[in-house]
Order: structure tokens, then sequence, then C-alpha cells
């Protein structure tokens, strides 16, 4: 009876025309944690949800998927043996946190399902033990947030309810797909403890799918790389990560490396990383210090704009957003959210503005008003001499031609009924932009390449794609007709290292070729160091402190920053941690 | 991807039915067995015959050739009374869900005012100032059914509107009305195309209830609706004068009906994971 | 929120007045003299004229209309040409005879349309989803009267289990009333519950692949559990609109229903009313058709925003 | 139960149905009254319901269209037959409570003058002066002989009103017949008691129910299902072959009053010519309408003068099916292939003519077009106001109507009455004899001429359960008279 918790053999996932996953095994014990990591599209998810029996339409699963303690394959189980087990003994984390909400339930309500759902909990205990389980991933207010709308929170307040959720009956086997895309580094850091405490302490099996190499390290035992739906290597996770096999496993722990650059200056990427020398091999060498290289190299660059700063393209002044949720009771007045309070910056041509902070902090809330998607509660902002703050639509319109925006969730970004390439052209229809009719089928391919999906891809739709595809197609879109200003919600959170060094490089070219502005949300203070010459930390709706991304980096002032980069892992750091795991730093 | 799209069963079906209607419109056009318009009253009432394959009305008109010259009258009502509603009343519902405000209070409760006033009415005015007939009573049953379209698309719009691929859209300044036909429409489309062939029924038998009030097709032309309605009181008597009108109408409206769903099916990606 | 109340009455009132004014113009535009129609064939000039100075239509046009309205206003809606008798009362009368079947006719359509519609998206590619919707289908193929004719010949000529016809209020005698009221609301909401069917089905289809019902089926519920716990709200808006549409179409609508089963509503008291040129009460029902549409479309704008709170105005 | 009538509560008649001991019965008919006043309003059900049941005339017209005494026991006429003496009935009650006397007669047949908003008034024109004699005797003089008059005082104008009972007409009827209006409910039903303090032969049943339809399939399901006991002036004769085999149910086919008339515009091109007229009498087959629109039921006639008329004779074979006539008659006329408008109004009885008539015209080479016309409004403004039609189709219900139609060229017909009018006046005031014959060569006339086509009276056509008696089988005037239904 001592068998493994989880033993797969032979899984094969297929769509109508395509083999997505081929042949994946894996034999999982109680108590282990094992990392899914791989290209973007290359399998991961379809594997969790045939794990879960919860393929999308069109999509099958053959194979043989053993639970211990069931006594039938989970594949070609029937729904009323799967839902027996899904939510009691398998708990799942989906990838895409916005669009895996029931919109029009509370959150609270949606956790709490899962706890009555199996019948262990009453409705009533439900709704209080659900707060609490809000609590437990660190929501503030749990017991506010428990009666908000999924739409009501920010990505990684979303997130975590996801995770709430998935944690709420204890499963044995739980399967985390990019559980923390979303998360800043501190926050971070106490879910991945949260999950690895719960499988010490109960002794079940973890899954964890992701593209973040030093998560990877800092929380799984034994790593699976999966590449083209093709297992290409496993093993201990420090076998794999310091003596890698496989070129690609080689090539991504060159891309995740976002110190190196190579000949041309670029990040390497799996392409590329041939010449990849890792820096300073295996243990010990904590990551953050090697930050300032990299900001010295783009030191000339950053001058021109500096002269140019007389005229600011953004400009904010005294913005505060506030929302109100619902109310919780019929007699209390509904509470007060202040996602912005008093935010000013200027961002000049040119620049490349980060922002980084705290999850639920008010980088999303920023990005929409610079977008005009959403009005201030006070406070002015000016893009490209527009006033944003209570214009009318029409009188947006000449801020926004110049304007592309890149939502957090891609999921929900994408018309559902249009095929990507029709989506990805979309902007060219705008008058002044310069490519003619006829070639935006080109023009399409050009960016499909650039951002490196297949170029068949524009005849598909946009549910037919991984969480990664589709931000990249997102990113496409928003890059086409070569904007002046980009604003950008955690762009790459989803995307493998190897992509994500492709699409940076993509940007720092089109900065340097067409003087791009950015405003770039990240929580991978790595991603920002790299890319942003400017960076602004955000603490609870404020920014507490802006400046040069390395000296921000190097001294940071506010106690916030100190943990903020603190926190930071990196590959090396995180396998410090994993072997430390039973006494992990509390970060605050 | 383009090649060999497998038709789904809905649309197929649909499309068989329809042409079906469309195919007997079109041959009376050249051929019926008989006069549909010449009564012979000694033949009346007569069962299926191989000389009237569904036999004779209370007139001794040949049944099935009332069927084939009905089939046209069906066909031109329904699919122009569906046309004039859903091409007013779906950009208006979509108009109103995007430009809220004054806009959508003057639409919507424009359309709530048409939407309380009986079409009954409607078509005696427009009869009276244009004279009684199909079209009259098409173009008012028409008119009256465009509340329904601007309520169903203003609701779909809302909802549409709400969603961050609009936002995206609205963000990179796409003009609205790009916004409307790219993003709008065709998420809104399934529930249009449902309307629409749900009120291809329902105008079919308004039209013969308007006649029967002298306000559509006068007798003795034949429309489907009217023969059903006058056999209304053989169903004790003669069922089978109310079975083959009821029958083509029953077909007609399940073949639009089919063809709406494969066409809404069709539409939505989702269903059909991979094509 | 007092300020916000005014300004919707403000919207109500400013409607009203504009319908008033398209009702009465409309009523004096099509032909047929209601002094006429009460004389019938036979009339002579003298009388006509004299019947005409009675009912007062042969006063300027605008003297007519501010008389009505003001009359409307105060709630007064004047006397029926043919009844001799005040219409308020007679057309309350009838609405709250239609206002209940059509209400009880538009659950008991819910009742069917759901969970039909619901299944028939949930096994779209199986036979029997393909069945629901064909029967749904041929609903909305069967016109209203066959129905109605079908389901008295059936269960009140053949079995006799229910009058054909007639009507009881509720207050009067609740048990003969559900006796009564059982068929016609059948045979209403039968024909509305397949039109329903259709809808609700689009809708489910439409929200059937969203990751959330994923979600819903990883916590543990079934496929259909999870549709109806979670997807029917999400499909909700729309077959709330069609819903509210029919429920204020219906209440004219019912006219040949009203008929089949000898129902007093106020749709066979339109017809009527405007078979006699009774302007008058054709104008007061209509009102109260505007009045009743507007209010019915205001709460399905509330309730769209109570259905889903994404789509609440920004204050 | 007995005595609350109405849709609701059918107790009383559900009983009746089956074990014929029985209190009441329900009857039902189609088109229901506006109101109750029919002074001002026009149309057959007011006078349906009430004539004969509520109120009472001094005559009453029987089953075979004869004159009999009602509230008048007898009546003398002098020789000149200008002055009427009546008897009345002693100890009659009004269901008021007042007592009807020679005074109501007096006050009854001069309101019809000043008060009715009707061109039925028209009919008492000839009365110059009403005298009471005494409680019991009243003296009619009229201005001119009359044989219509004394008929007419049997139909709505002959009604008795009592002076304290006319205030209120529209909704309350008082009256000294068998029966007093107990509930109405308006689009449903009237019900009816009977007076335990009626003058005559009390009524059969304690209670009388008219449930009133909007169609005549729902009538014969109601009788069906039991929830009527009469079907009354059945509308629908496709239904009657299911009713007619069936032991539980009495069906009677009596006569009506009710002219299915092919007007034709007698004052304007094509139809001005008489060989026209006599063309489309020729080319349309009465017996093919009768078995197509009306299922056969039904009587042929010649003229519009029913069965029941005293002055009635068989004049079909005027115009015999003859489509070689009519074509031979059109040429003759130099009207070959005639495009006429049709102008039908929206009637079940009214398309199911037209469409069979357009068809026979068509054999003659006359290309007649359907053009609806909603019923009354549009069709009484076009038609019967305007003259504005070529032919058109309607039903004649009044009792003895030729005059009204024929003796007036400003009526819609545009009938030249130059031929007729004297003749008319002279038979109307000759003796009852010189009256029939005089009619009788009135109608020839009109015939001859082909003024308008009757194309067949309307049956009367009753359906009960198979228990009831008493039902007046012919409906010579509008009234249904219950007094004497009852059950077996
Ligand atoms: N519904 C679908 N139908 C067909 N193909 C699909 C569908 N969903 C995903 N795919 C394809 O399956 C492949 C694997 O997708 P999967 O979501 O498992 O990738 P992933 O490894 O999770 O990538 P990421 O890291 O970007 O999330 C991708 O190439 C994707 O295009
Ligand atoms: N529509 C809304 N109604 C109420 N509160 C809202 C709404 N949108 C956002 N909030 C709240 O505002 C705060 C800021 O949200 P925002 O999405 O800007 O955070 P964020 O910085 O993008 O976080 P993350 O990194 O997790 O995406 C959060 O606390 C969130 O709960
Ligand atoms: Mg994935
Ligand atoms: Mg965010």
């Amino acid at each position: 009876m001592a068998g493994p918790l989880l033993d797969v053999a032979g899984l094969t996932v297929s769509a109508r025309n395509r083999v997505l996953v081929q042949d994946f095994g894996l034999s999982l014990a109680r108590g282990e944690r094992v990392g899914l990591i791989g290209e973007s599209g290359s399998g991961k998810s379809m594997t969790a949800a045939a794990l879960m029996g919860l393929l999308p339409e069109g999509v099958a699963a053959a194979g043989s998927v053993r639970l211990d303690g069931t006594a039938h394959d989970l594949i070609g189980a029937s729904d009323r043996q799967m839902s027996r087990l899904r939510g009691k003994r398998l708990g799942m984390v989906f990838q895409e946190p916005l669009s895996a909400l029931n919109p029009l339930m509370k959150v609270g309500r949606q956790v709490a399902e899962a706890l009555t759902r199996h019948g262990g909990v009453p409705g009533r205990a439900a709704a209080q033990r659900s707060v609490e389980l809000l609590a437990s991933v660190q929501l503030p207010d749990p017991a506010q947030a428990a009666q908000a709308y999924p739409h009501q929170l920010s990505g990684g307040q979303r997130q975590r309810v996801l995770l709430a959720m998935a944690l709420a009956n204890d499963p044995d086997l739980l399967i985390c797909d990019e559980p923390t895309t979303a998360l800043d580094v501190s926050v971070q850091r106490q879910m991945l403890a949260l999950i690895s405490d719960g499988v010490a302490r109960r002794g079940s099996g973890l899954l964890f799918i992701t593209h973040d190499l030093a998560v990877a390290a800092s929380i799984c035992d034994r790593i699976l790389v999966l590449r083209g739906g093709v297992l290409v290597e496993q093993g201990p996770t420090d076998e794999v990560f310091s003596r890698p096999q496989h070129p690609y496993t080689r090539g991504l722990l060159a891309a995740s490396d976002l110190d190196a650059t190579d000949s041309n200056g670029r990040l390497f990427t799996v392409a590329s990383a041939a010449g990849y020398v890792p820096a300073g091999v295996p243990a010990g060498v904590p990551a953050a210090t090697a930050a300032a290289p990299s900001v010295t190299v783009r030191e000339p660059e950053q001058g021109v704009p500096d002269e140019a700063s007389a005229e600011p393209l953004i400009r904010v002044r005294n913005l505060s957003r506030t929302f109100r949720r619902g109310r919780t009771s019929l007699f209390r007045p509904p509470a007060e959210v202040h996602a912005l309070q008093d935010v000013s910056f200027d961002v000049t041509p040119g620049q490349r503005f980060g922002v980084v902070g705290e999850s639920g902090s008010g980088k999303s809330t920023l990005l929409r008003i610079l977008a005009g998607l959403d009005l201030p509660t006070s406070g002015s902002v000016v893009v490209a001499g527009n006033e944003v703050a209570g214009s009318r639509e029409g009188q947006l319109r000449q801020l926004r031609s110049q304007l592309q925006i890149v939502f957090q969730d891609p999921m929900g970004s994408l018309n559902p009924r249009m095929r990507v390439g029709e989506i990805i052209a979309e902007p060219l229809l705008l008058p002044g932009t310069p490519v003619a009719a006829r070639h935006h089928g080109a023009r399409v391919a050009e960016m499909l390449d650039a951002v490196g999906l297949p170029r068949e891809a524009a005849h598909r739709y946009p549910h037919q794609f991984s969480g990664g595809q589709r931000q990249r197609i997102a990113i496409a879109r928003a890059l086409i007709c070569e904007p002046r200003i980009l604003v950008a919600d955690e762009p790459v959170s989803a995307l493998d290292v190897s992509v994500r060094a492709q699409i940076l490089n993509l940007l720092s070219d089109l900065v340097d070729k067409y003087q791009l502005t950015l405003v770039f949300v990240s929580h991978d203070l790595g991603v920002v160091r790299h890319l942003c010459d400017t960076v602004a930390v955000m603490h609870r709706g404020r920014i507490v402190e802006t400046g040069p991304t390395g000296q921000v980096y190097a001294e940071p002032r506010h106690e916030y920053t100190k943990t903020l980069v603190a926190s930071s892992l990196s590959l090396h750091e995180g396998e410090r941690i994993r072997a430390g795991a039973a006494s992990h730093p509390a970060s605050f | 991807m383009k090649t060999a799209r497998k038709l789904s069963p809905a649309l197929l079906a649909g499309a068989v039915l329809v042409s079906l209607v469309l195919g007997a419109a079109l041959l009376s056009f050249l051929w019926t067995p008989y006069d549909p318009v010449q009564a012979f009253p000694a033949d009346r009432l007569q069962g299926s015959s191989t000389e009237h394959l569904m036999g004779t009305d209370r007139y001794g008109r040949d049944v099935f050739s009332g069927i084939l010259y009905g089939a046209r009258i069906t066909l031109f009502v329904g699919l122009v009374a569906v046309g004039i509603a859903a091409l007013i009343g779906t950009p208006l519902g979509i108009l109103a869900g995007m430009r809220r405000g004054a806009v959508e209070e003057v639409t919507m409760r424009g359309a709530d005012i048409l939407l309380a006033f009986p079409a009954l009415l409607l078509a005696i005015m427009f009869g009276a100032v244009f004279g009684a007939g199909t079209t009259t009573a098409m173009v008012a049953i028409g008119i009256g059914s465009i509340p329904g379209f601007a309520r169903v698309a203003r609701s779909g719009t809302l909802q549409v509107m709400s969603t961050e691929y609009v936002q995206a859209a609205r963000a990179a300044s796409q003009p609205a009305l790009r916004i409307a036909r790219r993003h709008v429409l065709p998420n809104i489309a399934g529930l249009v195309v449902v309307q629409c062939s749900v009120t291809f029924g329902l105008a079919v038998l308004a039209e013969a209830a308007l006649s029967f009030l002298g306000l559509g097709t006068p007798p003795p032309v034949p429309s489907w609706g009217r023969m059903l309605q006058e056999s209304q009181q053989f169903l004790g008597t003669y069922p089978s004068l109310a079975l083959w009108p009821g029958a083509a109408i029953a077909v007609a409206v399940l073949g639009f009906n089919l063809l709406g769903d494969g066409l809404r099916d069709r539409f939505d990606p989702k269903l059909n994971g991979e094509r | 929120m007092g300020i916000r109340l005014l300004i919707n009455a403000a919207r109500f009132v400013l409607t009203f007045l504009v319908a008033t004014v398209a009702v009465f113009f409309f009523m004096r535009a099509i032909p047929g003299d209601p002094a006429q129609i009460a004389l019938g064939v036979n009339a002579t000039p003298e009388l006509l004229e004299q019947t005409r100075r009675e009912f007062g239509t042969d006063r300027p046009l605008p003297v007519q209309y501010f008389d009505w309205v003001s009359g409307l206003l105060r709630g007064d809606f004047g006397t029926s040409y043919v009844t001799r008798t005040d219409i308020s009362p007679l057309v309350l009368d009838r609405l709250q005879v239609s206002l209940i079947l059509v209400g009880l006719a538009m659950a008991v359509a819910l009742l069917i349309a759901v969970p039909f519609g619901t299944l028939a998206a949930l096994r779209h590619r199986k036979p029997s989803g393909v069945l629901l919707s064909g029967l749904s289908q041929l609903g909305v193929a069967v016109p209203g009267f066959l129905a109605a004719i079908m389901l008295v010949v059936v269960f009140a000529v053949g079995l006799g289990w229910f009058p054909a016809n007639g009507w009881t209020p509720p207050g009067v005698d609740f048990a003969d009333f559900l006796h009564r009221v059982t068929l016609p609301v059948l045979a209403l909401a039968s024909v509305q519950g397949a039109v329903l069917t259709r809808y609700v089905r689009s809708a489910v289809l439409e929200v059937m692949s969203e990751d959330y019902l994923r979600t819903a089926r990883a916590k543990g519920l079934g496929k259909l559990e999870a549709l109806v716990k979670h997807g029917l709200r999400n499909a909700a808006v729309p077959v709330l609109t069609v819903a509210s549409v029919q429920l204020a179409a219906l209440i004219i609508g019912a006219v040949v229903i009203e008929r089949v089963f000898v129902v007093p509503g106020l749709g066979s008291m339109l017809l009527d009313a405007v078979g006699n040129r009774d302007l008058l009460t054709v104008q007061s029902v209509v009102m109260v058709l505007v009045a009743l549409t507007l209010i019915i479309n205001l709460l399905v704008d509330v309730l769209y925003t109570i259905v889903d709170p994404r789509l609440r105005k920004r204050a | 139960s007995a005595g609350s009538g109405g849709g609701s509560s059918d107790a009383g008649a559900d009983a009746a149905g089956q074990d014929g001991g029985t209190t009441g019965v329900v009857v039902a008919l189609t088109g229901e009254p506006a109101n109750l006043d029919f002074t001002t309003t026009a149309g057959a059900a007011i006078p349906q319901a009430l004539m004969a049941n509520v109120y009472e005339g001094l005559v009453e017209i029987d089953q075979d269209g004869q004159i009999q005494p009602l509230l008048a026991q007898s009546w003398d006429i002098s020789e000149d037959r200008t002055t009427y003496t009546f008897t009345l009935e002693p100890g009659v009650m009004f269901n008021n409570g007042a007592a009807f006397t020679a005074d109501d007669v007096k006050f009854s047949l001069e309101r019809v003058k000043s008060d009715w908003v009707s061109s039925l008034k028209a009919k008492m024109d000839v009365v110059d002066t009403v005298t009471v004699l005494s409680d019991t005797e009243v003296e009619v003089q009229l201005s001119r002989p009359s044989n219509a008059w004394l008929f007419d005082l049997g139909t709505p104008v002959g009604a008795m009103f009592d002076e304290s009972g006319v205030a209120d007409l529209a909704s309350t009827a008082v009256g000294t017949g068998p029966f007093t209006i107990e509930s109405w409910k308006r689009g449903e039903s009237i019900g009816f008691a009977a007076r335990d303090d009626y003058w005559g032969e009390a009524p059969k049943v304690q209670t009388a129910t008219l449930r009133y339809f909007a169609d005549a399939v729902a009538t014969t399901n109601a009788l069906r299902s039991g929830d009527v006991d009469v079907v009354y002036n059945m509308q629908a004769p496709e239904l009657l072959p299911t009713f007619e085999g069936d032991d539980a149910f009495t069906v009677l086919e009596g006569t009506s009053n009710g002219e299915i008339v092919l007007s034709m515009n007698n004052a304007r091109a094509p139809f001005n010519d008489v060989r026209v007229r006599q063309a489309v009498l020729h080319a349309v087959d009465r017996q093919a309408v009768l078995d197509t629109a009306w299922s056969g039921y039904g009587t042929l006639v010649g003229a519009p003068v029913p069965p029941t008329d005293p002055y009635y004779e068989d004049l079909n074979n005027t115009y015999p099916y003859d489509p070689d006539k009519a074509r031979a008659l059109l040429a003759e006329a130099g009207a070959e292939n005639l495009d006429i408008a049709f102008t039908v109004p929206t009637r079940p009885y009214a398309t199911s003519v037209s469409e069979i008539v357009v068809s026979q015209l068509a054999e003659v080479g006359i290309n007649a077009t359907i053009e609806s016309a909603e019923f009354p409004a549009v069709w009484l403004d076009t038609v019967f106001t305007r003259h504005d039609y070529d032919m058109s189709v309607v039903l004649a219900v009044e009792s003895r109507d030729v005059l009204t139609m024929f003796n007036n060229p400003d009526y819609y017909l545009g009938y030249d009455n130059s031929k007729i009018k004297d003749a008319a006046a002279a038979a109307d005031a000759a003796d009852e004899a010189g009256y029939v014959s005089g009619m009788q060569d009135v109608v020839r006339t009109i015939n001859d001429d082909a003024a308008a086509g009757v194309l067949f009276l309307f049956p009367n056509i009753v359906v009960a359960k198979a228990g009831v008696t008493g039902l007046p089988a012919n409906s010579v005037t509008e009234a249904l008279d219950l007094g004497a239904v009852g059950w077996q």
C-alpha cells in the first residue's frame, strides 16, 4: 500500500489535429514536491488539466492516471466519479486567476462553496472558515474582501483567492499552475511557504507548474522539464539546475539570468544560449548584488530623455482613486478602498518607467487611469498633453491613438470570437498607421515571429492557446503599430524565461528604435531592473519611493522597498531557501 | 483550418428545410398543380389523393398548390419583417448599450413606448395610410418587433462593454463603430440570431392574424398563416386542412431556427474546439 | 438617493407624456368614426352630429388632447363611447386579470425554459440535447391558438379535467380560479416557454466554456451543477431581457389565448375597443401598457445591475 | 347556487345537465353587448339579450313571423287604419316594482322620438299622438296607415320602459319581462333570474345565463365540456357534423332575418347598368356559395325576404346559375373583362363568401380584387358612408328591412327607388292582404332590377344538450326569448 500517491503513465493529450502532450509519465510520492517547468505552450497546463479531468472541449487525454486510494483510472472516469475527487482529494490553482473566478459571485462564497461542497462544513461555519482562509493567503481585510466580487480585487488578490480555494479541503494532491505570477516577491515568498508548509504537514503531494526557475528551485524536490509536449529531462532539483543534461534546460538557465548578456548586449534565449557561461556557478551567490552592470549599460541612452524632460509625456499629480465595495450589511456604509492615494510622478519621452509594488497596491488601477479607462477620484493626469481626468470619450481619442495597453489578464483582453490574426492586426486599422491594408498579414506574421509564436497561430482563436501564448498575443497587438507609449501590466508574468528574454529584447529594441515610452508594471524586480531606467515602488496606494533603478535597488530608502529587495529570489537563493525550508524567513 | 469544415447537423438540417421552403416558393413562380386561387366547389374538402396530394379546402382549391404559392408570401413576410426589426433594432440597441446616457435614454424609452404600442394599432395605421396588404402588414410587424431586438442587443452590449477586450480596443482608440462591428456584434450575434429565428416564426403567424382582421394578405391569395387560421373550424372534421399549413409553417420556422442555431454555434469558436 | 428618485420620476413622467401625444394622434389618424360605429348601419347625418357632440369628438384636437391628458393625470380615464361608463374601473379589472394570467404564465414559462434550455445547451452535441432544442423549436413553430385548442380538446373536452373556458377572480373562489386558470396559463406558458428555452440555450452555451466553470468543477461540482450554480446567473441578463420583453408584449399579446379561453383580459378589451374605435378606452389601455412597460423595464434595468454587478454605472 | 349565474358558477347548469331536475340554463353566444342601452347603441347583441327577457313590447313576433299580443291583450284598428286602440294586460309590474300602465306606453312611444339616438327611431315617425284612455287603454294616432308599424312594435322600438327606470339605461334594465338582470360581468356573461312576480307564464328555469364567447369554436368546446347547455346562433357550421350524430346533443336549424347581401354600387359604373348586375347574379352559383361558405346550412332566397315574412315568395329562379347567360349579358353591356374592386368586411362569413364569389366571377370574365375593410370602422366609412366601392358583401340582420335598403336612393346600395317608392307607400297603407301583395310587387321589381344579390339566408343554428326544451329555433327578431326554455 506504500505505492506512490500519483502514478501517471503514458499520458497523451491531443486536440483534434495536434498532439499537445505526449507520453507523459510521473510518479509522485506523498510529501513530494515536483516542479514542472518548460517553455510557454509546452503543455504544462494541459497536463494539469488532464490530471483533473478538466480538459477543454475538443481536447482529449489518453493513458493512465492513478491516484492512491482510488480504484479507478482518472482518465476516462465519469464526471460523477471525478467530482467526488476534485476539490476534496485533488486541488488545483489555475493559471489565469482573472478569468477563473465567477465574476458574479462574491469571492467569499466561492471559497465557502469549496468547503460546503464535500459535506464537511455547514454553511455558516463555511463563511467563517472562508474568511480565515482568505486571511491565511494574506488578503488585507479578509472579512471585507470576502464580500467583494472578483472584479473588485487586484490580480494578485484573485490569485490568492484561488489558492485559498484549492487549499480549503487540504487536498491530497495539490496542483498549482503558476500560482504566484501576479504576486509581488514578498507575498510570493509567503505563499510559497504556505504551500510547502501544508504539503509537509499533511504529507500530500504537490505538482507545481512554473516558469520561474528560482521559484521552482525554492520549493521543488524534483524537476520535470517539458518541451513541445515531451518530457525532456527530469531529476532532483539540484542536479537539474546545476548539471542540466538537455540543451533546452541549459538554455532555460541561461535565459533566466537577467544579468548575463550575449555579445550583442542582449539577453540570452534558449536559441542563443550556446554562448552562455554561468556566472558564478552553483550555490551561494546572492543575485541582487549583480545589478549594477546592466544598469550602467543603459546609462548613456538615459541621457537623451533626461534633456527633454522639461516636457514630460505623462504628468500625474495628486492622483487618488477610491473604490467602493458592496455593503457587508445594510446598516453600515459601503467599505471604501483607497486604491491610489496622492500619487504624483512624471514620465519623460523615451523613459522606461517601472512600477513595482505590493499586490493590491494600485498598480493596475494606475495604468487603467493612464489609459483613460478609469477616472480618478481626484487629481490630474496629463498624457501627451491631454488631460485624462474628466474628459469624454471623444477627447480621449487623440491620447489613445498614441498609447497601447497590455492588460494583466491576457485572456479577458482578447475577443473570444476573433482570430488571433485579426486581434493582432486591429490597431493597424486606425487611421494614420503606416501599414497598408494588404501588408497587414505580413506585419502580423512579423509580430508573431517577434513574440515567438508560430505564424499559423494567426488562424486560431484565443482560447486555443496557453496562458503565456495569450500574453504574447496581447503584446504583439500592443506593439504592432509602434505606439509612442506602451502601458503594460505584468506583460511577461506568464512567460518562461526564454520567451521572456525574447520579449524583453524586443522591447529594448523598440525603445531604442522608436523612442518608445514605457510604463511597465511587474512584480519581478529583476525584469524591471533589466528593462527600466526609473522605478517607482508602490505600497498601499502610494508611491513610496522613486528613482533611477540602480539607485533604488542598491540603496532602498523606504522600509517596504527594503523588504522587497530583500525578498527577491534568485535561482541560487531559491535552492538555499528550499534547503532550509523548515525555517523560512517571514518577511514582514 | 479552412479545409473541410464539418457542417453541424443542425446547420445542415436547417439549410435543407429552408431550401425546401425556398424551392417551393421558387417553384410556385413556374408551376403549381392547380390554380391556387380558383375555387372548384364540386371538389371541396377532399382528402389526399393522387390528384390532390394534400387534398382540397372548403373552396375546392388544391391545398398543395396553396402551400407552394404560400411559401412565397411566408418567406417574404418573415424575412422582411425580421430584416426590418433586426436591421433597425440591433444597431439601436448596440448604440444604446455603448453610448450610455442621453442616447440610451432616448432610444430605450422610445423602444419602451413602441413595445407598449400594440402591433395591431400599427397595422391599422399603416393600413390606413398605405392601404392594407402583405407589405403593410409585414412592415407593421417588423416595426413592432424592433423593441425586442433593441432590448436584447442592448443587454448583450452592456455585458460586452464591460469586458476587457472592449476596453483594450477602446484604450487603443478604436472608433466606436469598429468596436461595435468587430467586438460587440460578434459577441451578441448568438442572441440576435435566436431573436431573428423566433421573430420569424412570430411574424408568419402575426401576418395570419392580421390577415384575419383584413390587415394582411387579402384573400384569396394563400398565405400559410391564413390557411391555418381558416382551417381552425375544421379541426374537428377535417384536421388535415390544418395539418398541411401547420406543418409547412413548422418546417419553415424549424428550418430557420435550426439554421440560426447552427450559425450561432458555428460562430462560437469555443464550442467547437479546434477546427 | 432622493435626487435619483426624483430624476427617475421625471424621466418617467416625460416619457409618459411623449407617449400620450403619440397615442392620441395615432388614434386620430386611423380611419373610422366612433359615432358612426356606435350608430351602425342606418345612421343619419343628424344623429351622427348629435353623437359626435355627445362623445366630444367634434371639438378641436388640441382641446380633446388636453382634456384627456388632464383627466389622465387626475386618474380619470374618461367615459367609454361604447359602454357609456367610466373607463378606469373597466381597465383596471381587465388589467388585473391580464397581469395574473401573464404573470403566472411567465413564471411557468421560466420554469420550463431554464431547465430545458440548460439541458439543451449542456447536451448540445448529444441526441437528447438536439431533441430538446428541436422540441423547443416546434414549440415556437406551433401557433398559440393551436396549442390552446389542443389543450382544450384534450384536457377539457376529452378528459374533462378542466373547464374549457371561463374565469374566476382568485379573490372570489380560489379553487375555482386555479381550476380555470390552469389551461390558459399552460397554453401561454408552453409557447413562451419554448421561445425562452431558445434564449436560455443560447445564453448558456455562451457561458459554458468559461474558465470559472472549470474552477467550479475543480471544487468538485458536477458539470450540470457547476452550470446551474455558476453559469445560470451569468447567462441571466439576456434571458431576463427577453422575458421582460415577452411580459410586456404578452399583456396585450395574450389576446388569442384570452379568446379561446374566454378570459376577460386587457388584450381582448383592446381589440374590441379598437374595433369599435372606442378612442378613449384604447388610449387608456395603451397608456396603462406604456406605464407598465416603463416600470417593467426600469425594474429590469435595476435587476441587470443586481445580477451583474459589473454593469453598475459609475456614480 | 341559483341566481348567481355567470361564468363563475355553473353549478346549476352542470347539475341540470345530468339529472334534468333543473333550475338554470346557460346559453353560449358570440358577440357581447357593449352596454345595456339599445336606445342609443346599435347592434343586435343588446336586444338579443334583453328583448322578451327583460323588456317587452305591446306585441311580439312569434316563431312564424306573426304578430301576437303581449303586453297588449288586444287592439282595435280604425277603418282608416290610422288609429290603434290597445287594451293592456292588467296587473303587470316592472321589475322595479312600478306598475305598468297606459302612461308607460305613452312615455315609451314618445320617448323614441325624443331620446333615442338610433335611426330606428324613424320607425316611430308615423306616430302622431299617443293618448291615455285609462290605466289599461291607450290610443295611438298615426299620421298615415302603416302595416310596418304594428310589426315594429314587436321589435326593440316597441319596448316598454318605466319612466323612473331610464336614468341609467346603459347599465340597468327595468322592464316587464320574466327575468331581471342578476349579474353582469363585462366580457363574460349576463345572468338572469326569473321573477316571481311575472305577470305571464312563469319561466321554466330559475336562472338563465348568457355567456359570451369570442369565437364559435370556443362555444362548442364549452358545450362539450359541459360549461354551457346551449349554443345559440352558432357561427361555425363546419363544426356541426360532430354534433349531429351525437345523442347527447340536439341540433336545431332555424331561419333568421340575416340575409347575406352581395351589394353592387347601383350608382356608379359598371353596376349602374342593370345587365351587368344581372350578369353577376347569373354568374354566382348560390348553392355552391352556401355549400362552401356555410357548409350548406342556411336557406336560398331570391330576394331579401325571409320565409317568415308575410310577403315572402319563392324567387329563387329569377337568376338561375348560368355563366353563359352572364357572359352574354356582359357582352351586351359591353363590359367584358371587367375589373372591379370587391370590398369585403373583415367577418368570417364575408371572407368565405368572397373567396368563392371571386372565383365564380372570374369564370365569366369579371376580375374582382378583394380589398379587406375592417368591420365595422372602415367598412362603414368607405362603403356605407362614402359609397366608395364597387361590390361588397354584408349580413343584413334587421327584420323586414327591404325598404330600408332599397327605398332610399341615398342608401349605400344607391338603388334608384323611383319605381318602388309609391308602391311601397301604398302597400304600407293598405290592409293586410293589400300589404302582402303590394310588398310582393315591390320585391319583384327590386329583384328584376337585380338591385342586389341575396346569396343566402343565414341559418339560426342552435346546438343544445339533449334535455333542453323550448328553445326558439328561428330568430325572427333579434330577441332570444328564454321564457320557454327549460329541461325535460
Ligand atoms: N483548447 C485548445 N485547443 C487546442 N490547442 C490548445 C488548446 N489550449 C491550448 N492549446 C495548445 O496546447 C499547447 C499546450 O498548452 P498549455 O496551456 O498546456 O501550455 P503551457 O505549457 O501551460 O504554457 P504556458 O506556460 O504559456 O501557460 C499550446 O501550444 C496551446 O497552443
Ligand atoms: N472595481 C473595484 N472595486 C473595488 N475595489 C477595487 C476595484 N478595483 C480594484 N480594487 C481594489 O483596489 C486595490 C488596487 O487594485 P489594483 O488592481 O490596482 O492592484 P495591483 O497593484 O494591480 O495588484 P496586483 O499586483 O495584485 O495586480 C486593490 O485592493 C483592489 O482590491
Ligand atoms: Mg499554462
Ligand atoms: Mg494588477
